[in-house]
């Protein structure tokens, strides 16, 4: 069977070593005749040098306000198969674990509703299939739903939690970021299908200040695994890291603190002047461990450039017991969520961020309005300006 | 009747539960890894408290797959590993191995399909980014394609162990960064160098006037009467080509075949470890799209990870590096010209300024 | 006959001409210092490279001074080194000695007729100040009062080198911070805590209205129309109580008795030694004013130091020690309580905050 | 001859071992009357808790628009020494060096036609007599003028400069910091008697970054030395500091780019990676020197907090050649003060300061407007949000 459509240029990014996306393309192709549209409008903004689709427009199914982004192409004659190519978002499984009969049947529904494409996964950490007309989408839902699938986030909703492997395959995991990512995603089921805030809202859950699932970076809060008591120290094995490299070069002198120093051979750690930045641990995993004391830093805020500048996560919660919570059902973080989302609702405008609303009302504001305690752990130093707005209640 | 049939329709059955796919092993140890150690940029192996092991095969991914990927992988898994697999936060495959032996037969299976198995250590990581010309309206430049292209280049740098680092590449179509982009080692964004058109009529129909206003950065928006009806004027003095104007209102399109490109970023990250994170500064403002294979970017992330590659120290991330040699003296290395547009101009533009006398002379 | 008049009235004659100040020693040797040595706190030598040496004695001064106490050190300049002296920036008295016979003969002097020798190496600085209720109309507190009040406390520390490194304090009386008081490693700063009281008939004849308005750093002043004529308003809700309005507008009084005082800053620096300048940063934000001797704020400069010559390593900074063991642990040590008032609400607030989980537990 | 006002509270400050400004004013009131009042007037502000002045007020001398401040007394009949009370600034000899003689006969001076109080110095380094009143004004004025000294800045002109004692008294200096200081004094004159600026204009001249004179704090241009070659070491005297102290500990671990280490014996310096911030010389000034092409950062905008928040000095020109530019009279620097002067006159608006108007309209519109190329010294780091704005010019 010959190609339905010429793609020179697309052709040379089917050369060197690193797997081709439009090999992928071709073998979707192969079984679908949209996605050869798809790769013959993919080749035209090749050469034009523009993309090829229309802004925007309606997908999704019944009963659900998100969970399908939708997309037109600019010439619906000249590629019919693409005229609708709207994706469709699946909550993942925590941490990205799966078994090989789930994914194959993945699969199947992804060739028979769609262009047989699927992002694993999206930026989010949804699954994505991509390439489904409206028409279809009903019944790729109830096919991933017999799977035990959900549809995920898009638009002004909750978006799809997502976090690290913490304790299924990670020794560094200060609780079970899993666990609170699938509790939460359960809990909050409804902001997630039914878009009702005044932006989206990202939850991410680390297990220690590595941060494998960017949490900071892209999640208007994020939860960052930490521990409150003394680094455990196994001198034989720091003795040992000794001999193979420069541990007083690459892991004391780096330590941001410098919390940390050799008493004759001992490692001595002033863990008061600790901050938890787990680079010691992860020189030396064999040789330190953090302490019992488990929990999680929680920042908020962080977000993508527009339209006020992009934002990190800023430490909001310095310790939270989570593991504690865990036992209660994290009722006391979904009390604190939902006098977040309150407060957000009430002082925040269309289009903003919870980090820009707090930027905009000022973080003592946000406090008072969800019932925090300001901490210097909030603040990288106090103020230096001297504008201070003394208040008569504490005169 | 119809109750009937809408109780057998399913919805919001929530999130699947993952202890369904957790290897045995991985359930006994749930909680209780003692510690890692990493066998080459393929393999790592994580040790239990009591002395239990899992083996993990990372395996390189375009993360834009097909259904014949997704049985290759799980054919892979079938044979060597109980079928467990799991996909990594950049996107790559991790096959989970209890038994040692199954490890190499694995990888070379993996390498017989054309696989690539890698991304483990001081590496290239693989590069996270977004839908560019395949699937997104807003794009500024194609993602995928340009992936490929420096991934292609870089190729020995996921396979093989000698960086300093892990090397955190990641890439976004348009300044609404779906990503990390941000706060990566290398960032490529696709940029817009062109005010948007308006099309006065079908904004009228289509967008709302205060929110297309209140989404631009730089107040460049302002109400207008066209035709004697109610519209918009940007003043380009002002506008910064950012496009989120047309996020909103589609009636103000951006895309501009000759002015659109890609611009480069370093020396952000995210860890905690040892440095706060930290968001990625302008390396070079514009660089034109160049399909199919984007020779300009490719060799401007080579430039920068080479001179990472010769300067930095063990461990020292892009970032880290270049705040130890000064900026100064990265724009020398690289050869980069440091423009006007390097020095911000935006919201916070005051607290990037050098405000003391050190400086490398 | 006017002309010559005019002739004969000396104007812009400009500055005086050092040269005619410079001891010969000094003159000699202008540009050649090779080191200097620092003696006792209060002497040190300057070595010149050709083995020529200057000494110099340095003495506390209040500043605000008499006739009589400029006759006191002219007399001793021209005992012991020909008339030579100066003054420092921090406005100590320093007097250049050439002959080494005579350091010892002059210090004793100066301590027998009361006044202070010290003031080199690692002490409490004098503490640079300004006008107060002496003579300035916008003080919330007296200057000389406070400094006098605090350096009667220090005195070991002025006179007797056991600090960390030098410490340097200063005050001002009001916002307006006449000196680098933003930057001292410790600041007292005089504060208003009510809004201004607005005499809407003297503003009409005193006050520029736009000017007025432009002062505010809040933008709380807003126009109105009082009694049918133009005036202004203050928000009192969003004002900072900084007198900046009173500084144009004399018709905008803020002084209060009861609700003025002084807030205590640290860990400023100006100096590029080691890290880059930085500002104070607030430590407490209000003690009343308590004259003639002003306890609190004595007791609160006393807690600060005391915590910073037990903490801090040789060598370091108020600013630096503090950075090294983090503000929460400076809030525990001093027992200051951090409150709502620390957290930054200005112009870039936002810019100060802890993007990172790093924090001590 | 008793005290004409009681001053219980002022008598407090009487005791304790720091030197006394209350004896210092009760040594001026014995010869004056009106510092007798003023000792009044201030005892009853300790007893009231505020000030007891007018708001400000003219004085002046004729011809001038600046040298003098006006201060009235708030009860000019139960005070009528002060009913007037204005302070003379005179423009100090530089790096405040002087002899006797003068000294002499300026304290003759404040007690002949002032309160026999002075100031040495103001914060800006003016010497001030306090306790003038209009009627004296001309008088003093001519009688300082004769011992060859003027009037120095206030209100909106340039302040007058200041400088550090530099190559007079310091081997830290890298270039002359009175001459300089003198030269411009002299060269703006006319910009320093007669306000016509939008705002106050300070300059400050520090030999090293040490900033003794605390230029980066405190004034709208300051001049920091520094140095472009190589740090000049005596290994001998290194040596010798390294049996006195542990040089690792103190000064190579506190460089701040960690650009020193030993070699053996021998220390070693990363030139290229010195930012000539003084540390190692000062803690080892018989064993380090500043290299041989010496000249001076160019740092711009300082100022106190009102009405925008403080702002430090930021880094204009990284290496002004200024020994050089010394040769030719200054004039490569007066050919950009003046620039920047039309562009602050231009742009500027009343009452703000450079430094706020920089930050106001941007860095790059300010180089364009004085001619000076953007350099990377100039930034901390160069811009992180994605708001370019691309011109046609460079497309
Ligand atoms: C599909 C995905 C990119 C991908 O290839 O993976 C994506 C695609 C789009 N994003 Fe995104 N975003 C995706 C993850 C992100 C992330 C990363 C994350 O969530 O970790 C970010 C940055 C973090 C953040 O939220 O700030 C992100 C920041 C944005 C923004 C800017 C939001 C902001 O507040 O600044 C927009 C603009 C908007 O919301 O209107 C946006 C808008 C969009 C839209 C809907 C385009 C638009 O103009 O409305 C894109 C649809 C493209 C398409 O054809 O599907 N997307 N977007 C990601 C979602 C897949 C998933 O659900 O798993
Ligand atoms: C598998 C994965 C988590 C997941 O749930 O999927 C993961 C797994 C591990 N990370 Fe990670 N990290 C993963 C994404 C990340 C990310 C997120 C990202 O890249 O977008 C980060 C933050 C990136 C940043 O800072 O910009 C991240 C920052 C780290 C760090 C801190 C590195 C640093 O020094 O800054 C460590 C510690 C280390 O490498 O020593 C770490 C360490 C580890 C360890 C050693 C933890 C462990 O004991 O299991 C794992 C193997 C490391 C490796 O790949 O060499 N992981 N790690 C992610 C693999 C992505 C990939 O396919 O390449
Ligand atoms: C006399 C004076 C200059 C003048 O022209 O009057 C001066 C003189 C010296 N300074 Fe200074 N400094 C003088 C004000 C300053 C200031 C400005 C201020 O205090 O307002 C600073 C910046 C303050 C800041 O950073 O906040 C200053 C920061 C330094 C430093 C850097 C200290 C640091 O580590 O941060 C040094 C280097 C040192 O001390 O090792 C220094 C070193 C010196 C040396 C050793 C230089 C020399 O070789 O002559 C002089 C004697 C030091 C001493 O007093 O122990 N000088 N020095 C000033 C004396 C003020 C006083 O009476 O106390
Ligand atoms: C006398 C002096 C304080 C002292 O006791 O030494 C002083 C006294 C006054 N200053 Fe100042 N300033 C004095 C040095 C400073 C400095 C320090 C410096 O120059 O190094 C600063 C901070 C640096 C700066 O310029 O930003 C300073 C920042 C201010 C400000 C705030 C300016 C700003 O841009 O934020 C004001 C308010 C104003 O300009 O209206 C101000 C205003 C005033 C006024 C004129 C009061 C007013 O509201 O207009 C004060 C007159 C008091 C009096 O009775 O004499 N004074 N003023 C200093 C001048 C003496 C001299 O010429 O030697
Ligand atoms: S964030 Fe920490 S706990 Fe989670 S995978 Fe990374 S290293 Fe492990
Ligand atoms: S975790 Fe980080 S801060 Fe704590 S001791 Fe280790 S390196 Fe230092
Ligand atoms: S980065 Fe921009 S163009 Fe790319 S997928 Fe996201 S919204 Fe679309
Ligand atoms: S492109 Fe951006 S800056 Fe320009 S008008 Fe649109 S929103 Fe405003
Ligand atoms: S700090 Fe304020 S009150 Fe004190 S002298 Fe300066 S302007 Fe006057
Ligand atoms: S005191 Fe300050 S904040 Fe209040 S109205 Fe006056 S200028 Fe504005
Ligand atoms: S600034 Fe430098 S040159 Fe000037 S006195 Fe201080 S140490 Fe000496
Ligand atoms: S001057 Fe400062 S930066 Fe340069 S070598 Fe010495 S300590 Fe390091």
């Amino acid at each position: 069977m010959g190609k339905k459509h010429q793609t020179p240029l697309l052709d040379e990014l089917k050369k060197g070593k690193w797997i081709s996306f439009v090999k992928e393309i071709e073998r979707a192709a192969e079984k679908s005749e949209r996605t050869e549209d798809l790769l013959g409008q993919v080749e035209e903004s090749y050469r034009d040098k523009v993309n090829h689709w229309k802004h925007g427009g309606m997908a999704g199914v019944k009963g659900y306000g998100a969970g399908m982004v939708g997309r037109f192409s600019e010439f619906p004659e000249k590629y019919p198969g693409i005229k609708e190519c709207h994706s469709m978002r699946i909550i993942p499984s925590a941490g990205f674990f799966y078994n090989s009969d789930f994914l194959r049947k993945l699969a199947d529904i992804s060739e028979k509703h769609a262009g047989g494409l699927l992002n694993f996964h999206g930026a989010t950490g949804n699954i994505q299939i991509l390439g489904m007309s409206q028409a279809e989408a009903e019944d790729a839902f109830q096919a991933i739903a017999e799977l035990g699938f959900d549809l995920g986030g898009s638009g002004s909703d909750l978006r799809t939690p997502s976090c690290c492997a913490g304790q299924a395959r990670c020794e560094f995991a200060n609780y079970d970021t899993m666990k609170i990512c699938y509790n939460l995603t359960e809990e909050y089921q409804d902001e997630l299908h039914r878009p009702a805030f005044n932006y989206k809202f990202k939850l991410k859950f680390s297990g220690c200040a590595n941060d494998c699932v960017a949490s900071a970076a892209r999640s208007d809060l994020a939860f960052i695994g930490t521990w409150k008591d003394k680094i455990k120290i196994n001198q034989d094995e720091v003795k040992n890291y000794t001999k193979k490299f420069n541990v007083q070069k690459y892991v004391l002198d780096k330590c941001p603190t410098k919390c940390m120093w050799f008493e004759g051979e001992n490692l001595v750690i002033d863990d008061e002047n600790c901050v938890k930045c787990m680079h010691c641990i992860n020189e030396m995993p064999k040789a330190l461990r953090a302490g019992d004391e488990k929990g999680a830093s929680i920042l908020i805020g962080a977000k993508a450039p527009l339209v006020t500048g992009p934002r990190m996560g800023m430490m909001l919660v310095p310790f939270y017991d989570i593991n504690e919570d865990a036992k209660n059902d994290y009722e006391w973080l979904k009390g604190l969520i939902s006098n977040m989302w309150e407060f957000w609702d009430e002082y925040g405008v269309s289009r903003e961020r919870i980090g820009e609303l707090i930027g905009r009302v000022g973080l003592n504001t946000f406090l008072e309005g969800v019932g925090l305690e300001p901490v210097p752990e909030m603040v990288e130093h106090p103020r230096s300006n001297p504008f201070i707005k003394f208040t008569e209640d504490e005169d | 009747m119809a109750e009937e049939v809408k109780k057998k329709r399913l919805t919001d059955i929530g999130p699947h539960d993952y202890n369904e796919y957790l290897s045995p092993t991985i359930k006994k140890n749930y909680g209780k890894w003692a510690y890692h150690e990493i066998i080459d940029t393929g393999t790592m192996v994580h040790v239990a408290e009591n002395g239990d092991k899992l083996y993990t095969v990372r395996m390189g991914s375009p993360r834009l797959v097909s259904g014949s990927f997704v049985r290759d992988i799980c054919d892979i898994a079938d044979k060597y590993c109980g079928g467990h697999l799991r996909f990594t936060t950049r996107n790559n495959v991790e096959f989970l191995i209890e038994d040692e032996k199954n490890v190499e037969p694995l990888k070379k299976d993996l390498e017989k399909m054309g696989y690539n198995v890698g991304g483990i250590g001081n590496i290239v990581a693989n590069i996270v980014h977004t839908q560019g010309w395949v699937h997104c309206h807003t794009s500024a430049s194609d993602a995928s394609g340009v992936v490929k292209s420096v991934m292609d280049e870089l190729y020995e740098y996921f396979v093989e162990d000698k960086l300093p680092s892990k090397t955190r590449i990641a890439f976004a179509c348009c300044l609404n960064m779906c990503g990390s982009v941000s706060s990566s080692d290398i960032a490529i964004v696709g940029t817009h160098r062109k005010p948007p058109r308006i099309d006065a009529e079908r904004l009228r129909n289509l967008c709302e006037i205060p929110s297309t206003i209140a989404a631009c950065p730089t107040n460049s928006i302002r109400p207008d009467t066209v035709d004697g009806k109610p519209g918009v004027k940007v003043n380009e003095e002002t506008c910064v080509f950012c496009g989120s104007c047309y996020t909103v209102c589609p009636a103000m399109p951006i895309a501009n075949a000759e002015n659109d490109g890609l611009s480069i970023w370093v020396g952000g990250k995210v860890s905690n470890a040892r440095t706060k994170p930290t968001f990625s500064k302008l390396a070079i403002p514009f660089i034109p799209n160049e399909p199919p294979r984007w020779p300009g970017v490719v060799n401007a992330v080579k430039t920068i990870l080479n001179a990472y590659k010769d300067g930095a120290e063990p461990g020292e991330r892009v970032g880290e590096w270049i705040e130890r040699i000064g900026w100064p003296r990265f724009f020398k290395i690289t050869g980069f010209p440091f423009t006007k547009y390097h020095i911000d101009d935006f919201r916070l533009a005051e607290t990037t300024m050098n405000y003391s006398s050190h400086t490398r002379l």
